[in-house]
Order: C-alpha cells, then structure tokens, then sequence
C-alpha cells in the first residue's frame, strides 16, 4: 500500500439475505438479549447480535452448577432457558437501539413448535433473520438432537422454511461424523445460511469432590480450546456448500475471526469471548476491517476463501 | 427478579465499565489470606455487597488463555476519588486462578470488570444490624459493617475453622462495632460456629424496640442456618452468594440458582444479595 | 486415614486381559517406539506403552509442515509414517527393557494388511498386546475412518479378532455421532478392550501467510484442550459396554487421569503431554498412586468408576 | 539417518536431561534481540549445533497449558563446571512464546529439555571454514566459531535485513576471526546478501591448498543459496535447520524434512545439522 491516507476498507457484509455493516455477530445465549453489554460498548460497532434462542413458551434451565471452566474453555449445561418469544418480542426487542440488526435464535423440542416460533417472528421491526438451532447438546429431550439426523433436520428446515420468508440460518452441531452431510441437507431444503459450531459435547469431573462439575453431567464445551474444530467444520462446509457460512467457535482476538473467513466463512459469531471481555466483538470487528487494511484487501468480504492452498 | 430491596438499589445503580487496574500492592493478609489493591481510576460508585470479576493472573506479555474465565470477588473497599481511586480485595488462594492472581506483583495489570450485581441496601431506621460473615465471605460485609455503624447498632460475628482463616478481623475491630469471632477449633473466640453466636445475639437484640437484620455471606450451610435462625424470630436475613459466574453480568445465565418460588434468578444480576425467604436451599451448590 | 505409616496403595491393573503394573500406559505415535524416553525415565514407572501404529510395510508420512501449536493443544498431520511391522519386531523391541509391556498399534489401509500385521505380532514376547488403530483423520485413503462406520468397524474387529489370540484393544475415533454405538460394535465382534480417543480433526490458518497450518490442512487435534470431549466419550462408551476402556485424551497431570478412571475407565494413555515432559507419563503414575493414598482407596482399580452421582 | 559425521557426534553424545533452569539474566541484545542466560545445574557435554526445548515463558504459580509446547533454541555458548553451569540462548522475539519468555524474569524458572540433537562435528584438519549466519541461524555457530577459529583459518560471514537485526555481532568480533557482515539495506558492512561475500570467500579458499567447509544456518532459502554455491566449488555444505518441533528428541515424527534419496530425516534426532546435498530442498518449509 502507498504512503499516505490510509485506505477506506468496505465491511458491507452479506450473509444468508441480511446485509450487515460488518461480519461480526455474537453468538446466540452468550450475549443475552443485547441490552446485558449496553454498558460496555455501541452494538452499533458490530454487525448485529443472535438472541438466545427462544422457545414458544418461556422455559426455566437446569439446576445449578451449570457451568465449569476447563482448559482454555468452559462448559456449560444452561439448557432451554429463555424468556419465550413473546415477552422476546413485547419485552426485549424493544430495549435494542435502531440500527442493530437481530437475530433471532429458535428452538424447540418438537418440530411444530419451532415452526410456530419462526412463524411469531415473521415481520418483527429489528429481527433481521432467523437462526434455527438445530443443536443442544445438553438438553435431554430423550435423545438425538435435530442436528445429529440428517432426515430429522431435512424435517425440521423444511418446516421452518416454508412458514417463513425471513432469512434463515440453521446452525449445526459439531457432534456429527460428517458436518458436511449436515450442511448439504440445510442447502437442500432451502436454508439461506449456516451457522457453525455450536458448543462441543463434553464433560467434566471435580477430583476433590469426584463428582461431574455440572449438574447435568454433559455440557456443552466453548471457548479457544474449541477453534480448530470449528475451523475445520466450517472448512468442510463451505467446501460441501454454496449457501452462505456463519463461522462460529473459540473467536478471542481479530486474527481468529480472520482464519474463519479465510476458510470461506461470510460472517462470524463472537460467543465465550463476550464474557471474558464485554467488548470482544466491537474489538474483534476492528480488527477484522485493520487486518483487511494492512494486508491489502479492499472489502472485508473479499476475505472469504481467500486461503492460499498454493 | 431480585429481591424488592435489592432492586431499590438497582435503579439507583452506577454502569459497570471494564478497567485495566494496575495491581498497587497484593501481601498476605494473615495467615491464608491475600489483600490486593488495584488502581481503578475514575471508578464508578458502588454499593456493599456488589462485585467484580478479575481476570485470573495478571496480563502477560503475550495473551494466554489458559484459565479463561474472569473470578468473581467482592469489593472489600474502595478509597481515592476522581480519577484516582483503588480498590481492595481480600481473597484466599482456591485454585488456578486464585493462585495466579496472588503472584501478580506491583505494577502488573489486571482485568477488572465492576461493579456488578446489587448490594445489601441499608438497613430499616433503627434497626439492630447483625452481619455474619465466614470464610471468604467476610470480605462481602466490611464496607457494609463501616456504612451502618453510622446509622445505628451494629453487631458483627466472624468465624471460620481456625483463626488464621480469619478474614479481615483487624478492619471490622477498628470500626468500633460490637465485634464478636467464633472459630470451631476455639483457636479464638468463641469455640464454635458463628451461629452459636448469632442465636445469643438475636436473643439479645429481639428486646431492642426498632428489630433487627440480619446480613450474612459465607458457605451456603452457614448462610441457610443464619437465615432459619433470624426467621425463627421473625428478623429478616439478606444473604450474599457466592457461585460460579463465567461472565458477571447477566449474559451466560451461568450462575442461576432456584428460587423458593419456583424458577431461577441470576445471582450475578439479580443478586448476589438475596432476601433469605426468596430462595430454594436445597437447590443451591 | 489413620496416622502413622502410609498405606500402600495396589496398583495392579486389569486391561484387557493384560495385567499392568499401574493404570498408565503411553498413547500410540506419542512416545515413539519407547527407546526415545530411556534418557528422562525408566519405563518401568509406567505400566506400559503403545508404539507408534505399524503397518505392514515401512511408510513415509505426509510432507512439512506436519504440525502446529494451537490453545492448549496441538495439530499434527504424520500421517502412516513408521518403520513396518518387521522392522518393529527385528530392531525396536530388542532395545526395550524387560518388564515393560508393550501394545503394538497396527494400522492399514485395507482390512487384509490389519490382519496380516496382527498376525505377525502373534507370540513375538515382549508384545502384551494389540491396538486396531481404526481411526486416524489425516490419512487420505479416500474418505470415511473405519472408525466412523459401524459395519466397516465391525468387519475390521471381526477380521483382525480371528487372525489372534492376544488381548485387543481397539482406538476409536472421536470423529463419531455416537461413540456408544461404535463401543459397543467392538464389543460385539470380541475385541477385549476399547481406547478412546484418538485425535479430533482440526484445522488451523495462519493468518500471516493466509495459509493452513499443515500441509495437509486437515490433522488430529491433541493435548488439555480436547480433555473435556475425551472424558464424555469415555463415560458415554464404559455406559454401553462392559469390556474395558482405556481413557485417552488430553491427560498432563495425574488429576487429569483421575477423572477417566471415575468416569470408568480401568487404565489411560499419556500422549501430547510426553512432547511437553518427556517425565509425564511417570508423574501421572505417582501421582494417581498418591490420589488413592489420600482418598482411601486401597487399590487404584477401585477408582474405576467411582464418579459420585448421588 | 543422519550424515555421516553427525553419525559419528551421535556415538559419543550425552543423554539429554530435563531441568528446571533458573533465569540469570534476560535482557536486549542489540535493539531486536534478547540474550537470556540460565543456570542449569549439572549441564551434558554439549557440541555446537545443539540445541534445547525452552518452555513458553517462565513456569507460573500455577500450571497454564497455553501456549503449550516447548521453543527449540540453539544453545548459544555456555559456562560454569560441574553443579553449577550455565548456558545461554540468543533469540528474537517472533510469536507467543517468545514474547513470553522475553518477560521471564531473573529468579524465575524456565523448563529447559537438551542438550539434543547433533552437532556440526569438526571440520577436516586445516580446511578453512566459512559459517554463514542469517538472522536467528546466527546463534547456532558462535561456539563453532570459537572452536574452530583454535584449529585453522575461519571466515565468519553475517547477514541481516538491516543492522539491528544482526545477532552476536560483537560476540563473533572478540573471537578474532575474519569477520564479514553484510545487510540488505546497506546500514552494516556490505550492502547485500551473505551470498554475495560468501561467492568472493569461497573464490579466495579455492586457492587455498586444504580446501574449504561452509557452515550455514539461517533462512531456508539462505541455506539453500549457500550449498548451491558451495556445491558449485565443490565445498562440502552442512547446514542447521530450524523447523517447527513438537517433542525435539524424535518422539513426535512432527520435525520432519524430505531427504534427496526419499523418505524423511526428523531435524531434531537426525539433525539439525545435514550435509546440504543430502535434503530435497524443494520440499523443506
Ligand atoms: C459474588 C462473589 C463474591 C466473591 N467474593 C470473594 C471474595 O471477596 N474473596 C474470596 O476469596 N472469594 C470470593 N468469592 C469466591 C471466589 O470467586 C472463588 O474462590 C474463586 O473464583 C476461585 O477461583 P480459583 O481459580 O482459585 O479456583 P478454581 O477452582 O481454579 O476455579 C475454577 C472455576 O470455578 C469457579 N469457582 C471456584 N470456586 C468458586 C467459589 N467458591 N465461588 C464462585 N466460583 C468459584 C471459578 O470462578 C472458576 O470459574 C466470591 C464469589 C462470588 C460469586
Ligand atoms: C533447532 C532450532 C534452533 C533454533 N534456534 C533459535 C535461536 O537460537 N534463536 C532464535 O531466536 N530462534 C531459534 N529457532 C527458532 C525458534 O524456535 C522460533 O523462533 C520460535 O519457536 C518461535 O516461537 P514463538 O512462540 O515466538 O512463535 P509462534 O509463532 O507463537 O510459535 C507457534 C509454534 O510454531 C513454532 N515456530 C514458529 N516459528 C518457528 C521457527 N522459525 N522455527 C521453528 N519453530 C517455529 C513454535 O515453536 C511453536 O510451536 C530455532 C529453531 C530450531 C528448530
Ligand atoms: C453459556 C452458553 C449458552 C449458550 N446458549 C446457546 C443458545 O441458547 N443457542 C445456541 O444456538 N447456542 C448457544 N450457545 C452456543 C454458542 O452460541 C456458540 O455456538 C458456542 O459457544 C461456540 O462459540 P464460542 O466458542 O465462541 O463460545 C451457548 C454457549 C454458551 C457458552
Ligand atoms: C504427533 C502425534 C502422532 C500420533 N500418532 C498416532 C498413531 O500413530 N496411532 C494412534 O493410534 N494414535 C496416534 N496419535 C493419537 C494419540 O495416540 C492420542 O490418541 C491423541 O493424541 C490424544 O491424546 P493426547 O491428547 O494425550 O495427546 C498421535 C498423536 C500425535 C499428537
Ligand atoms: S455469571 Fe453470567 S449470567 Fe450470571
Ligand atoms: S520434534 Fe518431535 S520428532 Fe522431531
């Protein structure tokens, strides 16, 4: 680059229909319903926020403990707990400022009640789109999750789709042999979008006490210690797919945000990081936009696939 | 939904910012504790009871992220004004990031987010305040003890196993309160649990015409039997808990804990203080 | 415990129908082929070790770069490499102590080269045992693990189960939906034992030269930070089966491998942390010995299970 | 397999050990470089091209798994007899590890894993030999250096970007040996590359009767143009590579580099050091 001005970079970000400022999102259940971080920092400095996922009616969690930290991560086993999407709707979306594009994160133990949420959606001032989570590791609904079955969630999208025009991003869980599998049954049945990783199922043990750290015995496993799982899945992804990418998974610092788009991700989703620092995001979106500037790219979006397999 | 009172506060309550505090001293403070100052800068007001997390160790040189999560403790005490202030924390070595944080020397920097959660309020007029504290716990209820000795009589009751688990016994002695410690070993004190002592204190002060309150904070048992005693006659105990938290501030749902009512509540958010009566003992960790 | 003199604490332990000295062993492709240790340790510390996975014929592995750091892990794409079967039993197991129990691992790329490989180990002394490595992430044989399909499984245990008598052990990949369902196909075709886990696919970018980490892009994931998903796939697997585990995963201090064995696994494997400290492995061992002494458990078999549910 | 002569440094090498290495000093060596000096104990006879695994950063007060795996670091020199050795490493601050290890303070303590691998052997009686050093490569030739320049002519040719990025320059100069520096941007000695003094060397030797022996280690490709020129003279080549290292003592099969006959050499067990014909430099990262 010439001395001088440094160049403007272009963070204008399309993902699965939704134009954003810039491609970074937090991650659904680590950044509440947004109002938790007015203090720390201007959602406006972020491309927009997925609420946690919200089911039909306002649904309690597990008994505590229900987190725990292990190496350069935590677990947790917080479970269906949310507000239910109309006092999401009544209470909360309210409380956002103008200008901050949502995302909503759906759920549900039956595929007829995530319908009914998508359907509750449609139309809301501020929800920019739809974020159907099809994962939940720690839930004990008797079993397999959506994500884990291929004809289940070629079910569930299916359903959801066609109750909704909004764009809609199915996120999957990493606790699958073949994610690309996953991905391709999502383009298939008319998803705009996927967002991956949710938390990886783990577990962990207190030796002093010798009893699970959580309550719930299985939990879901975040943080840096999960990126190179997430990378790869998204790598595999995009490679199996044309729809767009939403990388999520262990994203502290811009250089981790950089690798996701690298590998062909359109967005990404900030998660445990909002809890070390409130203002993870906003840092990490900046850092996004220095990283295309010193390195020459004049759009962030031209970061996405830019890996050199030379 | 926090508590009426604690509510109260919240209205009234400062926004919490993060800080990059520089670690001013950090000694032994008796035995088995650990008292560290941390310059804040303009730091917000706070209220006693309330809290921050502290990333575990100080910042290194390059970012580790090995322990991840930020600890919650207790603001002791603040003092300084402008944008010159400190606080201190009184903190006993548990695991990593305890022990981390007692090797962070003067001049390092640690990540500090606060204040969080809402504070024990203050008392009803008149009112005889009884503050029970144990282990760690104690830490909660110093600015508390020094803030109410203004307003009327105070009572405060520490204990722990042995006496060198004392926590900050010297502060609460120079306020002047009435300051009553209970070890089990009898290695001072009272030889016993500091709800032998709080049952005489409470005999005591149900004479009193303006009633007293109990403010307790401390290992769960302790906190469940201070409160079953106060409750017996009819004084009303506020608790302050101490569970694991990842963020602090109301976004993990992390740290909930079931309520007498049904349901959960946010203990970094809605509380850490509590009205006794509003929680589910048995569900607690 | 009473005061006075130590209790002495029984180490002895049963895997597989192999009896070990004490519940530590080395994990395959982590601890060479045992000679490299003799400078740091005496191998008689541990209870024994798994060479790295042999294949019939000698094999090169992938090119540089084949391995990397990431947070509280590591990266490696080695691929086969390894001396073959013959070179094994000629060079390498003369140079190893007596009393030091060996596994061999063995690997192929077709059912046929297991068996033949497993056959030639049969009798060879010093050899207490066999490992079927049926996972192995960063091997391009053209698609899926053996490891990832239930009956490819079940052919390979079937296969290499009816060509030996020796104990058998086999290494399941993490890379699975359902670790249970892949125990309990091992168990089914008359393997003694199971080991888990063996790495986890991973990527990582380096965002300087915007290229992946390794050569191969695509490696194993090992070393704390995978030890969450190691311990649940560990209590998942000694749920649905009743041949014994051997915990794999993550394990740098002796608490580490206190939480396999609560979770109910009768012996671990060291790996990463070898890299780390070339001592781990005996550490570990002293140190699970010393939890017992101070838990009251006389024998360390009794940990085996012991996690506290109530 | 190694070459031959690290063949025969092999037979006669010290079992490596692993101590816990106290930290003497750790400071700036020039405006880039840091020179940190350990103390460790009874240290093994060591040969020059040796090297050690560093931890990242100094051992902590607690255990901290990030960043995990050990740095290799060629030992620079060392000191001392018996208990009471020290050695020391040169090394510029690159990544995470590095960056923590330049914070280690004296008094802390560092895991230190060596001496390992072989080392550059002796050259043929009174060969003239000519070390070329690139950046950090330079660290891995000063004992050589020392030791060599007892046994016959020397030439020391070093080579950076720029003059602050030299390594040991002052170090080689007390050795009194013929000492040749050369940056890209002309700040330092010749303006260029090492290539070009170690082309005008080389012509010079040729017209020495004993014949000459290049020493190189640095960048790959400064290697690699090195025994290009060498081999042209036909002048044996050993050069000493820096790979990425999981274990260092050929446990991980992670150091390997492809040899000109196939198949691959582990840089740690079989090297560092190599005769340049024997590598498939293509393929060397
Ligand atoms: C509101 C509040 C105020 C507190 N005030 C104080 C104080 O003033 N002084 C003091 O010494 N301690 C206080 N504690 C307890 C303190 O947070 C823990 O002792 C500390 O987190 C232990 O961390 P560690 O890294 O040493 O332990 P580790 O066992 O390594 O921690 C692992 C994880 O468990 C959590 N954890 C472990 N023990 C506790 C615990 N008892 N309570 C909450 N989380 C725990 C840690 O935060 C961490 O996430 C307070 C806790 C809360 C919730
Ligand atoms: C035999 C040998 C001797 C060496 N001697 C010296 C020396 O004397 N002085 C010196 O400054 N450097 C030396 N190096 C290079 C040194 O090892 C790297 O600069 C260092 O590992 C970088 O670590 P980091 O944490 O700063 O970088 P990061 O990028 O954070 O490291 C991440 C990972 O990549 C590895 N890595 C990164 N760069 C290199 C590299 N250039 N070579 C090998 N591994 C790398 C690290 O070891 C680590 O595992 C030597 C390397 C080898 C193999
Ligand atoms: C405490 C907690 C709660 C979570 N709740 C949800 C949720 O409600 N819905 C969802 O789709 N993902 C949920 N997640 C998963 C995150 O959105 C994210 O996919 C995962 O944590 C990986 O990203 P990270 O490593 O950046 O945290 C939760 C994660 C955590 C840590
Ligand atoms: C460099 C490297 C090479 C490995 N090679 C093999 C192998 O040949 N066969 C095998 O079964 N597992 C192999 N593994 C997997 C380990 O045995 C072990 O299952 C895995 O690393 C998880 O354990 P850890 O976290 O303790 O390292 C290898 C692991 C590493 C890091
Ligand atoms: S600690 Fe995160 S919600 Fe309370
Ligand atoms: S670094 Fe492990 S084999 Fe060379």
């Amino acid at each position: 680059m010439g001395v001088g001005e440094a160049k403007l970079v272009d963070t204008t970000t399309e993902l699965a229909g939704m134009t954003l400022r810039n491609p970074v999102l937090t991650a659904s259940g680590t950044f509440g319903y947004g109002t938790e971080f007015k203090a720390f920092m201007d959602l406006r400095k972020i491309g927009g926020f997925v609420a946690k996922s919200l089911t039909l009616e306002p649904r309690f969690g597990n008994p505590p403990p229900r987190i725990g930290e292990v190496r350069a991560g935590m677990l947790n086993a917080i479970s269906l707990e949310n507000v239910g999407v109309d006092a999401f709707i009544a209470d909360k979306l309210p409380e956002i400022p103008e200008g901050v594009p949502v995302v909503a994160s759906l759920f549900g133990t039956e595929i007829a009640a995530y319908a009914e949420v998508a359907k509750r959606l449609g139309g809301v001032p501020k929800v920019a789109g739809l974020e159907v989570n099809a994962s939940c590791p720690h839930v004990k609904s008797g079993g397999i999750e959506f994500g884990q079955d291929p004809r289940l969630l070629a079910e569930l999208v299916r359903t959801v789709r066609a109750v909704t025009d909004a764009p809609l991003l199915v996120k999957l869980s990493p606790n699958v042999t073949s994610i690309a599998e996953m991905a391709r049954v999502c383009e298939g049945e008319g998803a705009d979008g996927i967002s991956l990783i949710n938390a990886v199922q783990a577990m962990d043990v207190d030796v002093k006490t010798r009893r699970p750290v959580l309550k719930n015995v299985l939990g879901g496993f975040s943080g840096p210690a999960i990126l190179p799982i997430a990378l790869r899945m998204v790598w595999q992804a995009c490679q199996a797919v044309k729809i767009s990418v939403c990388g999520i998974g262990g994203i502290m610092e811009p250089a981790d945000a950089v690798k996701f788009l690298l590998c062909g991700a359109s967005a990404v989703q900030v998660g445990t990081a909002n809890y070390v620092n409130p203002m993870a995001s906003a840092e990490v979106a900046a850092g996004i936009e220095q990283y295309a500037r010193d390195h020459g790219f004049a759009r962030t979006a031209d970061l996405t696939g830019a890996l050199d397999l030379s | 939904m926090a508590s009426a009172q604690a509510e109260g506060n919240g209205s009234s309550r400062s926004e919490p910012i993060r800080v990059r505090a520089s670690v001013i001293s950090n000694a032994p403070d008796g035995e088995v504790n650990r008292r560290i100052v941390f310059g804040v800068g303009a730091w917000p007001r706070w209220q006693p009871g309330q809290f921050v997390m502290l990333a575990p160790g100080a910042e290194a040189s390059a970012p580790r992220y090995d322990p991840l999560l930020p600890r919650p403790m207790a603001i002791f005490s603040s003092d300084g004004d402008g944008e010159d202030q400190r606080i201190t924390v009184l903190y006993k070595v548990e695991g990593r990031g305890t022990r981390l944080l007692a090797s962070a020397a003067p001049g390092e920097h640690v990540r500090v987010v606060g204040p969080l959660g809402h504070g024990f309020g203050v008392p009803p007029e008149r009112h005889h305040a009884v503050l029970v504290g144990g282990g760690t716990g104690t830490a909660s209820l110093f600015t508390l003890a020094r803030d109410v000795a203004a307003r009327g009589p105070v009572t405060v009751i520490l204990g722990a196993r042995q006496a060198d688990l004392l926590m900050a016994e010297e502060d609460f002695s120079k306020l002047g309160v009435d300051l009553q410690i209970a070890t089990e070993d009898g290695s001072r004190g009272t030889r016993g649990l500091v709800t032998d002592v709080l049952r005489q204190v409470l005999a005591a002060a149900s004479a009193e015409s303006a009633g007293a309150i109990v403010y307790a904070c401390g290992p769960t048992a302790m906190m469940r039997a201070c409160s079953e005693l106060a409750a017996k006659v009819s004084v009303p105990c506020r608790v302050a808990l101490e569970n694991r938290m990842a963020c602090g501030f109301g976004a993990c749902l992390g740290c909930a804990v079931p309520m007498a009512r049904g349901g959960f509540s946010l203990v970094c958010s809605q509380g850490p203080v509590y009205d006794a009566s509003e929680l589910d003992w048995a569900g607690i960790p």
